[in-house]
């Protein structure tokens, strides 16, 4: 059997829905963070998948790229949810709805 | 492609010029971080202030010399084509810049009285303003990318700044989690976009569009929906608009007019880069399902607005409301379209920034009940009249730019042969206006015996609300220039 | 002299914008007189530019002069510009909104003496004039839009000068909903004839080829329905009666003699686009509109509200008129109805003024001899309107039966509806001169009713003066005689001309004199001698005249004098229903979805997930396709 | 099989061999030795001390700002590696250019330190 590079956009098609899912259904800050990161990762491997299809090295470099923003935003979203459960210890997402309607 | 294939490096050749203005940004946000941290105590607000304004307006001249140079020597790209130095990415910058010098002035005493740290605040507003200009010029997909997570990302913090209160925080995670999940929508589209046309430079993914008869269009259908999808949610086009309302009301005022202008302005940019420009060969695919997003955009903007009882809920709505107005002359796929989606965005930022100024300067953002309004007509005459203007230019009541720019929008729609679209546009414009009259009723009808409140005006305030005013109504009068300007920064892409 | 038509408009900005800056500095009376300067002033102008305009050949078309002052929208196919036009319709407007204006101005002076907000009344009025006049010259429809925002603005303004809160929001929300229903209209009529013409300029629209009959009909209906929500015909008009709210000589001047009137001025500028379709339906409504408030008016008992009503019913008079093809009646019906209604309401207003702000007509009674000017000029608007010859508003009414028994589908029947209608204006404006000045004196002791000042009665005897004489313009008894028809028949498509004879026109004039006389009688019977001292000694001569009341009501509207009641209520129920139904129909639509916006991320997240599938469906769709 | 799958599988048999002898020396010994279980014995091991508290302890907040900034700095150097592989082909423009970004990033890293973020406290 031949692994094509279909399969690592099945795999990464995957990996994306994934962390969307588990961005829908989960409640813990901190674990809606990595849902986002496993989303962002899956869009990596489809990109490295698409870069060794094209033989581009263009792909690969976005990577770098998704890789540092990725960290940027976990860096903030880090902060965020700390500075939220510092002043009210055990917030899940669904204690933030006092805005609405 | 966007990296150089290394074997025999040779520097793409680089406009240095063209790259200034968004340096200045940078430059002054290093260095008010740089300054503020040498220097032993909290320092002043307004050494932040007069450095980011002194670098908007910097920038602003170089815009200008660039615009010049566009008109003399045509439009063309740098960086092996992934930043777009023509009349688009100048109009935008030059928009950018402005709103950049607002906000930093209604900031100015709103920092002050909210004891938000300056010079933070603002060099992340200078990263932001920078990414936005990014992402409005640039032509390459992941150079796009990467200005529109520098915009956000910054945002983020910003809002977070207010973090006593827990509105601050709640709107900050929101916009941060949704943001993410819709940035990674946005980057997904961006890697199929590769697979699809083997590059993310718009340039190329043009040509290549244009020239081959194209196999993989399953690939390019899911590519094109999951950027229109990653917009979207930057832009607030329903249904991917339920965090605006929210953050927009949980933000601090002067954030939250950034957000509503300018990361709105941004976006669309944006979009009319990447759809119109790059995908113009594909638009009868997109177009149609911007209309469907254009239409439910402007019925639920209008239609809750009315609902609300907080202004800068209503606002958020209102916002919303705005965004189905340049999805419309959007979906219309022709170039007096983007002319008019491009005056209405420029009109709308000034309109926007100006309301917000008002808004910031009204008191505590832990609410903004209507009630707060009640008698500012006879409290505060001068600035409930500005008020008045600026809300009956954001309804299109005519002698405004907002009359002008929902007019130039509808026509565009109407010659595009979309007139269910112009009609819903012209009803939901009607019921959107109700929500506008009601503030300003809440403002002038008042009992006698009610004194209206009399918040504290900064002079910077002031300025803004007076120089936002001015410009809606001259606008209105005489708009010829705005829209020639406009005409002539309908995006192109070339390889440069 | 046609040039200097900028100066009409230019004058009340002037006016405006001097207020503006300096208004609540030179303080009263100087605001006043500020205002009122700057409106005569631009009535003169109009005088100026209408003797320039008669200056030129009637026929060559030479009078019709474009001034554009600058290309206000140049958008891509779409030019629009900023630009007047002068033509014998836009002038003879002119005419009577700054006249009329300049004396309600002069008016005012008096009215709102002591009044807190003195200056910031005339910078509105002044507003209004230039909103106005912008209206009426445009020379493309988008200007005419621009006034017609700008004279609802004031309006709005208008309406809740006075006002406490709480009915303030009602009135202004009702006049709001209905305006904006109008406005719609408008909006949609001018993108719809630009679409098919390729031009929203009025020369343009006049010298275009016709357009498809279907299409014609559209726009030619939703000019109507910015006609109506603007000039308050069925069912927008609503807003109207309650407007009254407002200072009198606001209701005189915006909400009964010009600014309502511009409905009527809008489908006349747009005559050549008008289908026979269109146009029945126009009348039918104008026909219908007019007996309802008719009917309406009958049952109130506040002075101005049964103006109010009356105003509505003659604006119904107008449409009808449109509807019949005789846009020269109409127009003319417009000039004497400023006239006389505007007489009216001032006077009303000179009565509340003198009575100390009372209006309810039940506690007047036997003002003639305490307010004797007041009370003649209030006498001269009533013969006007009541149709008795030869006062103008007889030659106007008289004109419009005459061009319904014409029309061509229903003529009969809307000429028997204009009938019954001329029939109980007669018995209402006669109920309210007796109520008001005859009988016996119903007012308390501590109330001294006095005459007004100067300011105030002079307007009320020019006013009068003019509705004597105004049926002057246009006498249909010589050919030669029919000025106003001579003046604007170059503007019109398809000239209207009565085809009647003599003897038919001399018999339906016959019987609207009598009709009117009628009227005049059943109510005198009504409402004067049944007061009489007498009383006690002619039962029977009272209850005949209850009975000839009641009788009427019944032949006119079915099941006796619950009828007119039920026509409040018809008001009240359906038609507020309706306004307040689309209002409500909206926050439902709104409540509907707002569980959506639930405050939860993952609600939020689920939004943006199944918009993209959303998406992704329908594109995968269109590649299938 | 294919080629690929042939080369994972000789990892996946030294891993099953891994698991298996690992398990075998684990079952063996529990099999083998005596079983007297006391509270003292069942307490975890921690040093030798007694342990304090629940099994959720809090860490100190302080902890969180330095793994944030080393997030940040680690992930920074992803652009780094590349570049020094190919230092001599970029040349003098590349340099500069490195300059700058390290530059920007121990800005930040000034900016933390003199507002105190480095402060052990």
């Amino acid at each position: 059997m031949e692994i094509t590079t279909g399969w690592y956009l099945v795999l990464g098609a995957l990996l994306f829905v994934i962390g969307g899912t588990g961005l829908l259904i989960r409640r813990n800050p901190l674990v809606m963070l990595m849902c986002v990161e496993l989303m962002l990762n899956g869009v990596n491997l489809t990109f490295v998948a698409f870069a060794q299809r094209l033989n581009d090295i263009g792909g690969q470099t976005v990577v770098f790229f998704v890789l540092v923003v990725a960290a940027a935003e976990v860096v903030v979203g880090l902060g965020l949810v700390v500075a939220i459960l510092r002043r009210q210890p055990g917030t899940t997402a669904d204690d933030l709805s006092a805005l609405k309607g | 492609m966007f990296a150089p294939q290394l074997l025999g490096f040779v520097s793409p050749s680089i406009n240095w010029w063209a790259l200034l203005p968004q340096m200045i940004l940078l430059g002054a946000a290093l260095l008010i971080l740089l300054l503020s941290s040498l220097a032993p105590r909290r320092s002043s607000t307004t050494f932040a202030t007069v450095t980011t304004l002194s670098a908007a307006i910097t920038a602003y001249f170089v815009s200008i010399g660039l615009w010049y140079d566009v008109e003399r020597e045509g439009a063309s790209s740098s960086i092996a084509s992934a930043f777009g130095v023509d009349g688009f990415s100048i109009f935008f910058t030059m928009l950018i810049l402005i709103a950049l010098a607002i906000t930093a002035l209604l900031s100015h005493h709103y920092l002050d009285r909210e004891g938000i740290d300056p010079p933070e605040f603002h060099a992340l507003l200078l990263c932001s303003a920078a990414g936005a200009i990014v992402m409005a010029a640039a032509n390459d997909l992941v150079v796009m990318f990467l200005g529109l997570e520098a915009l956000s990302i910054a945002i983020y913090v910003m809002i977070a700044m207010h973090s006593r209160r827990s509105e601050a925080r709640e709107s900050a995670v929101k916009y941060f989690v949704l943001g993410a999940f819709s940035s990674a929508f946005l980057l997904y589209g961006i890697a199929l976009t590769y697979g699809a046309t083997g590059s993310t430079n718009l340039v190329h993914v043009r040509e290549y569009l244009d020239a081959v008869v194209f196999r993989d269009q399953h690939m390019l259908m899911a590519a094109m929906g999951l950027l229109l999808v990653g917009l979207s949610f930057k832009v607030a086009a329903a249904p991917f608009h339920f965090w605006a309302p929210d953050v927009y009301q949980g933000a601090p005022s002067p954030v939250t007019g950034w957000m509503a202008s300018i990361a709105k302005a941004a976006g669309f940019a944006a979009l009319l880069r990447i759809f119109f420009a790059a995908f113009a060969s594909h638009d009868s695919d997109w177009s149609p399902v911007v209309a469907v997003l254009a239409f439910v955009t402007l019925v639920v903007g209008a239609v809750m607005a009315i609902l609300q009882t907080d202004v800068k809920r209503m606002l958020a709505f209102s916002s919303i409301s705005h965004a189905g107005y340049v999805l419309v002359a959007v979906q219309s796929a022709s170039n007096d379209g983007t002319a008019a989606a491009l005056f209405y965005l420029f009109t709308y930022t000034l309109m926007v920034l100006g309301t917000f100024a008002v808004v910031g300067a009204m008191g505590s953002d832990d609410d903004h009940p209507l009630t707060r309004y009640a008698g500012l007509g006879r409290s505060k005459p001068l600035i409930a009249l500005s008020l008045t203007a600026l809300l009956l230019a954001q309804a299109g009541v005519p002698t405004t730019s907002g009359f002008i720019a929902k007019f130039q929008v509808i026509s565009a729609a109407v010659s595009n042969q979309s007139y269910f679209l112009a009609g819903a546009a012209m009803v939901t414009a009607v019921i959107g206006a109700f929500m506008y009259l009601r503030i300003i009723m809440t403002m002038y009808v008042v009992d006698d015996d009610e004194s209206g409140p009399s918040p504290v005006w900064h002079w910077t305030t002031s300025t803004v609300v007076l120089g936002t005013v001015i410009f809606t109504m001259v606008l209105g009068l005489v708009p010829q220039f705005l829209i020639e300007f406009a005409e002539q920064a309908v995006p192109i892409l070339i390889r440069g | 002299m046609v040039e200097l038509v900028w100066l009409i408009p230019a004058l009340p900005l002037i006016g405006f914008l001097i207020l503006l800056l300096v208004g609540s500095r030179i303080g009263e009376p100087r605001a006043g007189w500020v205002a009122t300067t700057a409106a005569a002033g631009s009535f003169l102008a109009a005088v100026v530019v209408l003797a320039g305009l008669l200056g030129k050949d009637a026929h060559s078309g030479d009078r019709s002069y474009e001034l554009v002052l600058f290309q206000w929208l140049p958008s891509g196919s779409l030019k629009v510009e900023a630009g007047f036009l002068v033509d014998p319709l836009s002038i003879t407007m002119a005419l009577f909104v700054t006249g009329v204006g300049a004396l309600i101005h002069l008016y005012s002076i008096g009215y709102m003496h002591g009044d807190p907000k003195y200056s910031k009344f005339f910078l509105y009025l002044n507003l209004f004039l230039f909103s106005m006049l912008m209206l009426v010259f445009g020379n493309n429809l988008v200007v005419t839009f621009l006034g017609w925002e700008g004279v609802g603005a004031c309006s709005y303004f208008l309406i809740s000068f006075w006002h406490r809160r709480e009915s303030a929001a009602t009135a202004g929300k009702k006049a709001f909903v209905t305006n904006r229903v109008g406005d719609w209209g408008f909006m949609v009529a001018t993108f719809a004839i630009w679409s098919a013409l390729g031009t929203v300029t009025y020369t343009e629209i006049a010298s275009s080829p016709a357009m498809s009959a279907a299409a014609g009909t559209a726009v030619s209906l939703l000019l109507f329905v910015a006609a109506a929500g603007k000039s308050a015909q069925l069912p927008l008009y609503v807003w109207l009666p309650d407007a009254m709210e407002g200072p009198t000589p606001v209701s005189a001047m915006v909400h009964a003699a010009t600014m309502v009137t511009s409905g009527v001025y809008l489908l006349v500028r747009m005559n050549g686009l008008l289908t026979d379709d269109a146009l029945l339906v126009i009348a039918v409504i104008g026909a219908a509109t007019a007996l309802f408030a008719a009917l309406s008016a009958v049952a109130q008992h506040d002075i101005k509200k049964v103006l109010a009503y009356s105003t509505i019913s003659q604006l119904g008079f107008m449409f009808l008129a449109i509807g019949s093809g005789a846009y020269v009646a109409a127009i003319f019906h417009v000039i004497t109805h400023a006239f006389f209604k505007a007489l009216l309401f001032l006077g009303s207003g000179s009565v509340i003024h003198g009575m100390h702000d009372e209006q309810d007509m039940r506690k007047m009674g036997a003002l003639r001899a305490l307010m004797p000017i007041t009370a003649g000029t209030f006498i001269v608007g009533w013969l006007a309107i009541a149709g008795v010859p030869p006062f103008s508003g007889f030659w106007s009414k008289d004109e419009i039966l005459l061009a319904a028994w014409e029309q061509k589908n229903i003529g009969p029947l809307l000429w028997f509806v204009g009938l019954v209608t001329a029939l109980l204006t007669a018995y209402y404006m006669t109920r309210q001169v007796i109520l008001v000045f005859f009988g016996e004196q119903r007012w308390d002791e501590d109330v001294h009713p006095h005459e007004s000042s100067w300011t105030m009665t002079l307007p009320l005897c020019l006013l009068a003066g003019a509705a004597i004489v105004g049926g002057g313009i246009n006498l249909p008894l010589v050919k030669e005689w029919l000025v106003l028809e001579h003046f604007l028949e170059p503007i019109f498509a398809h000239p209207h001309h009565f085809s009647s004879g003599t003897s038919t026109k001399v018999v339906l004039a016959v019987i609207s004199v009598v009709i009117g006389v009628l009227g005049i009688t059943i109510a005198t019977l009504a409402w004067l001698f049944r007061r009489i001292p007498t009383e006690q000694l002619e039962p029977e001569f009272l209850e005949n005249a209850m009975y000839v009341d009641s009788t009427y009501a019944r032949v006119v509207s079915g099941p006796g004098t619950s009828s007119f009641q039920k026509a409040a209520d018809f008001d009240k129920g359906v038609v507020d229903g309706a306004v307040n139904g689309v209002g409500a129909a909206v926050r439902k639509l709104g409540q509907l979805i707002q569980p959506a916006q639930s405050g939860y991320m993952r609600n939020y997240a689920t939004g943006v997930a199944i918009g993209a599938l959303m998406i992704l469906v329908v594109l995968a769709w269109g590649l299938l396709l | 099989m294919s080629e690929l799958l042939r080369s994972y599988l000789t990892v996946g048999i030294f891993g099953v061999a891994a698991i298996a002898m690992a398990g075998a020396m684990l079952t063996i010994a529990r099999i083998l030795r005596p079983q007297r279980p006391t509270r003292q014995k069942l307490i975890a091991y921690e040093s030798g001390v007694d342990p304090v508290g629940g099994d959720w302890a809090q860490s100190q907040i302080r902890y969180y700002v330095f793994a944030v900034l080393f997030v940040l700095f680690d992930v920074e150097a992803v652009f780094i590696f590349p570049w020094a592989t190919r230092l001599e082909v970029y040349g003098l423009f590349g340099l500069v250019e490195m300059a700058i970004f390290i530059f920007i990033l121990v800005l930040g890293l000034f900016y933390a330190w003199r507002k105190g973020v480095l402060r052990w406290v």
